[in-house]
């Protein structure tokens, strides 16, 4: 049975803030992938371990010199290095066939979850919040933390997205994406974009892994937790529109938010991956998505 | 006359099968010069062997007195070298203007950048009245004519086109025939490749005929016109 | 036989296809050519149900087409090649013409056919397009011609009575567009063609009657003869 | 009775553990206190070498029968420790009762289902972990003796139930339901979280909109490991009594790699196992157990199974025989010492007897585990529910 | 190393099928003679290879990789389970009733992405989001599918006299019904059917003008998956007596993903195959490497998915 509850102005504003900090931290899992799926085309199923491996190298740097902003550089740095390696060495000849990139992924995401399993067991770790206190805004109290997240999020969307709206490197991304021999003999430097959105994209799983290790304790298949949404959410968001994956991103993270008024959540998450399903159908190209292209 | 390209003992193969054999041309900074031969003769093989698109292959390219054998096709072309592929390869998502956009790389002025693109508008009307289509929609003959202009913008030294003028209707044929008249005559070097010999003859300083990957005339002109040659090379 | 009245098709705000009458008469050959956008592909795909019209009939047999699949137009028995080849790279021609020549709704039943079913029809169709001695050549290893006659071929063993070609003669050599030609010449009469291309003395001089279109309308519809005559033509198309 | 393998030479003894999927932390620990177990008793049970074999249940009912299948029907073993949660510990029971006939101690069931539905409990099982009919009136009383030991002003008659939305949550918030009815109190309200949520704002959004002052529940490691932390980011535990049952928050940080920034002010709970307590057994527990390998700290669900294999061992040891009879007779009614205290087997439905009490964990200096309790809980466990 | 392997290729091709053939046939039917504690673990294989093949049919020929296969199977054990627990019915009831919901819901789930052809990389992502729905509901619907808790539990009933409860009597059970419903599959992928799955695969636009509607041909092999798999999925709860959320769960997706790609897409036999080796060499790794099977399993796969793409099949078939 449904029933509407009244809500007064406060909860309001707690609600909706609940709501942009799910969906920023959706949206920073969901941008790596939307970079690396919407635009090589690659279902990149080792995203969720990259952001487990973020999450862990945050946790081990923590162990060793008790500084999260420290953990939170060095296993960015470090996460990008691998996906550097991983593109370079692994991944690079097979951009062209979507189902074997999937493949792989899946298998390089299965061996590095399990070797975290392996190493860490599979016990869960807590990070510790490196900013404690709750602040005042808008009338409400509300933990500084997850307004930082919020505050990364965007500055991470603006960021991306002006990159690839505004730069030539946005546009040379596009066309390697769409058709590299072209693009090659257009004079753009294929290799070299391929590798800068892998590894850009890495960097950003293992950004909001590291991100999310203090909201919630890590183990070692988070992942999947998280990118079964973030994949719906760049596909409802249309396929290579990042501006896309983020407004799907807030939407989602609002109906979270505000869905368990009427629902119980369990039932909120069914809802919302079969809308995404139900939205998938209707138009496969997503909200920004272009129309169908003929030959 | 000082040289540009020169390419010798060129092979070229797919696969294990050798579509080139010993091929050597060279082209001078102004000269415009023609690949003739019925299809499959390899002449799309060779230019794609001049930018490196290709599977495998051995002998020198040298351009600008540089070895570029082994550079891969982008380090090539920003060497002043525009690719006309016979597939035209339009950016489908992208529109008219943004192909064009991508093909000039990001050292050229705002002002340049627009000048160079009106200039394709002024050239082929089509494309300024659908600049912000998206190439996939284009028709056949518009694709053609967006691919030219997108080499044109490099304002290139060197043009490779390969058959500019396949698919296109006789009307735009003769558009396009003009604009290469007007390209010739610049001050930049110019390979075609084309069946259509007699539509090329007029525009090039010098010929080569290629059979089954094999260079097996070259010439001027008045020697290319002879209808022997293209009784023995082009029909049938 | 099959005409369309008043097709129209719009893409945003561009009419591809505008207000289009054609009739193809049983067992001639029909030729539709154009200036590059002219519409050509566009009416073609109309046809054959790849895209739905914005407006217009298409009445084939006394039937309407329109809304129909593309699969139940070439069950109909509309069959078209592309401007593109279109095959099965790793089949053998073998298998195309056994595609092609068997039933293409049953499924089920097809566990019980054998190997050897259909193999006269497979043989004939082959002849027709000079593929006999290339029935176990997997499709990517012929040559480009061939896989163009492949393409033909698949349409003729299919059974229909319409045929459509798109530019079958794109991308061929002189002794290949013969070969194309001849084949055409052979299907007068027993089948009705619609021909799209730019080749115009090829079109010209197989083509019982042609439709000029241009910014998607009809310029005219007359015999080869006349077309090549018409002013009109002469100045959006031939540019003579 | 059935067979049981009475006349081998050494005692073979099975073990099925959730060493992966979500109750992987739980199986962990168990396994640990097998270790454990093996010191204490030296690797050996009537002078000689005994056998332990270990089987993944992976978390999951069906994986836990297969594996109870090959210990029973390939192994041959003479008893089955485990698995974990209720679901697996289910599955493998009605294997047990069917097919498999051999004693069968578990470690963590705690759902009313295992406990008392007849088709499920039988001869064979052995509880030592009390039974959600344990906790939640138990956590209900220290509810009532809280106002006693908080200086804050708050109505213990109304609660709020939190849990994840699966059987051992669904089932909990019926019996905490029951036992706020029974003392006149009442549940305003319940958050059933989804499994494998990572992000409970929202969540925690509504717990402190609730009507009650008090927040109580039954979660799993995980759950507790998501939430604590983020509910004191939210600074919950000012405006809330949050008091749970099973241990958490009190073992809780014992067991997890907490950290020691997540603070424990505002967290109660009720528990059987108080690391503080100074017994014999209990001081060699912790010592084995902090001389093996990990980063954690002795705990319930360790001292569990290492209770259950003690059990067995002396039973084994006392009867002399392995057979299958012997053990379960020996075991029922059997008292001994515990790390949780005194300890017995109830003969009527074989569920573990022993006390409770209500407090909260400070923070400690060492690697002790600091516990202050506030009120004792003798002799809770409820009339027998399933006639064996 | 490519001329190790061309050894071996030469050694398998040099073996006569048919022997090969009977020697395997002889072994599957001796398996309860010769490894009497193993045949619970051979039953369970068997059975996972049928699983394997019903899902290389959508994934190796119809070339949609679908990330749900479990849903299916779990459907199957599920409504058997539920039919024998909850309802007191007949087992064989649920064989039947099974494979009809299996086959309603694949239409349902598989209509619109296969009609409106949403491309490969959607329909990964479509089914991804399907699993977890049917995994979340699962566990959430107690009063239907016991939740956590799962559906059990019972043991297969006596059919003529013989009990097939017992390891020996379910692994003939097992073995004859998957030979069956494995033949047909071969037959229907043998005939002129396997013919157009391949030709659509490669060139789908192509098959629509030569009259086929291929999205009903897709259709159809989606639907004969989801049914078989919905049978193994009935045939194994049988076997472990209990209906449990693993069943629908993301990592037996995994697994049969990794059978079918060790074994080889699009060969029937490799996937069947490779399910009975995996899990018997699962089964051999977990008692010398505790937790490590699976690193080590996702390991294999990557190896086979870099070096071998073609699978063990690919490896032993004729090169062209
Ligand atoms: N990707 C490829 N793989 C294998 N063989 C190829 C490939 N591309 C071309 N060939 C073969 O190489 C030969 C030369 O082809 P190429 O395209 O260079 O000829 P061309 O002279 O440009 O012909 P056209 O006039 O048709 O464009 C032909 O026999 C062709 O079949
Ligand atoms: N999907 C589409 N969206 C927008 N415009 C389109 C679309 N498809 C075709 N057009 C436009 O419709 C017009 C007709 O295109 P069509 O492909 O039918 O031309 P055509 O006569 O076949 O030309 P060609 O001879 O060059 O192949 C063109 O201007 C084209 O740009
Ligand atoms: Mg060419
Ligand atoms: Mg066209």
């Amino acid at each position: 049975m449904l029933e509407i509850p009244l809500i007064t102005t406060e909860n309001f504003i707690t609600y909706a803030l609940n709501g942009l900090s799910r969906g920023m931290i959706i949206f920073l899992v969901a941008s790596g992938l939307s970079l690396i799926f919407g635009l090589i085309g690659l279902i990149n199923f080792a995203h969720g371990a990259m952001l487990a491996l973020g999450g862990y190298g945050t946790y081990v740097v923590i162990q060793a010199t008790g500084n999260f902003w420290l953990g939170l550089v060095i296993s960015v740095v470090l996460v990008a290095v691998l996906g550097l390696a991983l593109e370079r060495k692994v991944l690079y000849w097979i951009y062209d066939e979507p189902l074997l990139g999937f493949l792989s992924t899946f298998g390089i995401g299965l061996v590095i979850e399990e070797a975290l399993a392996v190493y860490f067991g599979s016990r869960s770790y807590t990070v510790p919040s490196p900013l404690p206190e709750s602040v005042q805004v808008l009338g409400v109290s509300y933990p500084s933390y997850r307004l930082f997240v919020i505050l990364v999020g965007a500055v991470v969307a603006l960021g991306i997205g002006l990159i690839l709206v505004k730069t030539r490197l946005g546009l040379e991304i596009h066309a390697t994406a769409n058709m590299q021999p072209t693009a090659e003999i257009l004079g753009v430097d294929t290799a070299r974009i391929y590798t800068i959105t892998f590894v850009l994209g890495t960097a950003l799983a293992a950004l909001a892994g590291a991100l999310t290790a203090p909201i919630t304790s890590m183990y070692p298949t988070i992942g999947l937790d998280y990118i079964t949404m973030a994949f719906l959410v760049i596909i409802v968001g249309g396929m290579g529109s990042f501006k896309g994956s983020f407004v799907v991103s807030m939407i989602v993270g609002q109906i979270i938010a505000f869905g368990w008024l009427v629902l119980s959540p369990t039932y909120v998450r069914i809802l919302v991956f079969a809308a995404a399903m139900v939205f998938i159908l209707y138009k496969p190209r997503g909200f920004f998505g272009k129309a169908e292209v003929h030959e | 006359m000082s040289e540009l390209l020169t390419v010798e003992d060129l092979n070229a193969f797919y696969g294990d099968s050798q579509v080139l054999f010993d091929v050597s041309i060279e082209l001078g900074t102004n000269d415009v010069v023609g690949i003739f031969g019925r299809n499959g003769m390899g002449k799309t093989t060779l230019l794609n062997s001049l930018v490196n698109r290709i599977d495998r292959k051995t002998g020198t390219v040298t351009y600008r007195g540089q070895d570029v054998s082994a550079w891969s096709p982008h380090e090539i072309v920003r060497e002043g070298i525009a690719y006309v592929p016979e597939e035209r390869e339009i950016y489908p998502a992208l529109s008219v203007r943004e192909n064009l956009e991508l093909a000039m790389t990001s050292d050229i002025g705002d002002d340049a950048r627009e000048e160079r693109i009106q200039n394709v508008f002024t050239q082929f009307e089509r494309l300024g009245e659908r600049q912000e289509q998206r190439g996939g929609t284009l028709s056949g003959g518009e694709q053609q004519m967006l691919a030219i202009g997108r080499a044109l913008v490099t304002d290139p030294d060197l043009l490779l086109l390969d058959e500019p003028t396949e698919g296109l209707a006789p009307a735009i044929i003769d558009d396009v025939v003009d604009i290469l008249e007007s390209l010739v005559t610049g001050d930049r070097a110019v390979l075609i490749a084309e069946q259509n010999i007699n539509r090329m003859l007029p525009l090039i300083d010098r010929g080569y005929m290629i059979q089954t990957g094999r260079i097996v005339e070259e010439g001027d002109s008045d020697h290319l016109s002879d209808e022997a040659i293209h009784d023995k090379y082009l029909t049938v | 036989m099959l005409s369309v009245e008043g097709l129209t098709k719009k893409f945003d705000s561009v009419v591809a296809v505008d207000d289009v009458d054609m009739e193809l008469r049983s067992g001639e050959i029909h030729g539709l050519i154009g200036p590059n956008g002219a519409g050509k592909t566009t009416t073609v795909n109309l046809i054959t149900g790849e895209l739905t019209p914005t407006s217009g009939t298409i009445e084939f047999d006394g039937t309407d087409l329109v809304g129909r699949s593309p699969s139940a137009i070439a069950r109909q028995g509309i069959g078209r090649s592309f401007q593109v080849v279109q095959y099965f790279p790793e089949m053998t021609v073998r298998k195309h013409l056994r595609l092609a020549v068997r039933d293409s709704t049953e499924t089920v039943r097809s566990v019980f056919n054998r190997q050897e079913d259909y193999g006269p029809q497979i043989r004939e169709v082959a002849e027709r397009v000079h593929l006999e001695d290339d029935l176990d050549t997997v499709a990517k290893n012929l040559a480009h011609g061939k896989k163009r006659f492949l393409d033909i071929a698949m349409v003729l063993g299919m059974d229909s009575r319409v045929i459509l070609f798109d530019e079958p003669a794109a991308g061929l050599n002189q002794s290949e567009t013969d070969e194309v030609k001849a084949i055409l010449e052979n299907l007068r009469g027993e089948y009705t063609v619609l021909i799209v291309e730019h080749d115009v003395d090829l079109v010209r001089s197989i083509s019982d009657r042609i439709t000029v279109l241009h910014n998607g309308s009809v310029l005219t519809t007359d015999t080869p003869e006349n077309v090549v005559e018409n002013p009109q033509v002469k100045e959006v198309y031939l540019g003579e | 009775l059935g067979g049981g393998g009475g006349g081998s030479d050494s005692v073979k003894i099975g073990a099925v553990m959730a060493l992966s999927g979500p109750f992987a932390r739980t199986g962990e620990e168990n396994q640990r206190g097998l270790e454990v177990a093996e010191d204490y008793l030296d690797g050996e049970i009537l002078d000689s070498e005994f056998e332990l074999i270990i089987e993944d249940g992976e978390s999951d009912p069906n994986a836990s029968i297969q594996a109870a299948r090959t210990l029973v029907e390939d192994e041959d073993v003479d008893a089955i420790i485990g698995p974990v949660s209720s679901g697996n510990s289910i599955s493998v029971m009605q294997y047990i009762k069917e097919d498999g006939q051999v004693p069968h101690l578990m470690t963590t069931a705690s759902s009313v289902e295992a406990r008392e539905n007849p088709e499920n409990c039988n001869e064979y099982g052995f509880f030592i972990w009390p039974s959600n009919r344990h906790l939640a009136p138990t956590g209900t009383q220290f509810i009532q003796d809280l106002p006693n030991h908080i200086d804050r002003d708050f109505d213990p008659s109304r609660v709020h139930y939190v849990s994840q939305d699966y059987a051992l949550g669904q089932n909990g918030l019926e019996l905490v339901e029951e036992s706020m009815n029974e003392v006149g109190g009442e549940v305003t309200g319940s958050t059933l979280v989804p499994l494998g949520e990572t992000d409970w704002s929202s969540y925690i959004s509504e717990i402190a909109n609730s009507e009650a002052d008090v927040v109580t529940g039954v979660l799993t490691w995980g759950a507790a490991a998501q939430l604590m932390p983020q509910a004191n980011s939210f600074g919950l535990p000012e405006e809330k009594v949050m008091m749970f049952n099973s241990g958490k928050p009190i073992g809780q940080f014992a067991a997890s790699t907490m950290p020691d920034e997540v603070t424990v002010d505002g967290w109660f709970g009720t528990h059987f196992y108080n690391p503080g307590l100074d017994t014999d057994v209990n001081n060699e527990f912790q010592s084995l157990y902090n001389e093996l390998d990990s980063s954690l700290l002795p705990n319930s669900t360790a001292g569990a199974s290492f209770e259950l294999m003690r059990a067995l061992a002396t039973v084994i040891e006392d009867s002399g025989s392995t057979a299958t009879d012997d053990i379960i007779s020996g075991l029922e009614g059997l008292e001994w010492d515990s790390v949780f205290g005194p300890i017995q087997f109830r003969e009527e439905d074989h569920q573990a007897a022993l006390n409770f009490f209500g407090g909260r964990r400070v923070a400690s200096d060492g690697d002790a585990t600091e516990v202050e309790v506030f009120e004792e809980y003798p002799d809770v466990i409820p009339d027998a529910r399933c006639s064996l | 190393m490519s001329d190790r392997l061309s050894d071996v290729r030469g050694f398998v091709r040099g073996l006569p099928r048919r022997p090969l053939l009977a020697v395997g046939v002889l072994l599957l039917l001796a398996v309860p003679f010769l490894f009497p504690s193993q045949s619970d673990l051979a039953t369970e294989a068997l059975i996972f290879g049928l699983f394997a093949i019903s899902v290389d049919i959508v994934l190796g020929y119809a070339g949609l990789l679908s990330l749900a296969p479990a849903a299916f199977f779990g459907l199957g054990s599920y409504t058997v389970a539920k039919l024998v627990v909850d309802y007191g019915q007949s087992f064989w009831l649920g064989f039947p009733l099974a494979i009809v919901l299996a086959l309603v819901l694949a239409l349902v789930v598989g209509y619109v992405p296969i009609k409106r052809r949403i491309g490969n990389v959607y329909f990964v992502l479509f089914t991804l989001a399907f699993g977890a729905i049917v995994h979340d509901f699962t566990f959430v619907t107690t009063w239907l599918t016991g939740g956590s808790d799962g559906l059990g539990f019972f043991g297969p009933p006596e059919v003529l006299g013989i009990d097939l409860g017992g390891n020996t009597e379910y692994y003939y059970f097992t073995l004859v019904t998957v030979a069956i419903v494995g033949y047909g599959l071969y037959l229907l992928i043998k005939s002129d059917y396997g013919d157009i799955l391949h030709a659509t695969r490669q060139n789908e636009l192509r098959m629509r003008y030569l009259g086929y509607d291929t999205n009903r041909e897709l259709m159809i092999a989606w639907l004969v998956s989801a049914a078989v798999s919905a049978f193994a999925g009935a045939v194994y709860v049988g076997l472990v007596g209990i209906a449990s959320p693993s069943l629908v769960s993301f990592a037996l997706t995994g697994d049969v993903i990794i059978w079918i790609i060790v074994g080889g897409t699009g060969t029937l036999l490799g996937p069947f195959g490779a399910a009975i080796g995996l899990v018997f060499v699962q089964e051999l790794l977990q008692n010398l490497w505790q937790g490590g099977y699976r690193l080590l399993l996702g390991i294999l796969f990557v190896v086979f998915v870099f070096v071998l793409p073609d699978g063990l099949m690919g490896l032993l078939r004729d090169e062209e």
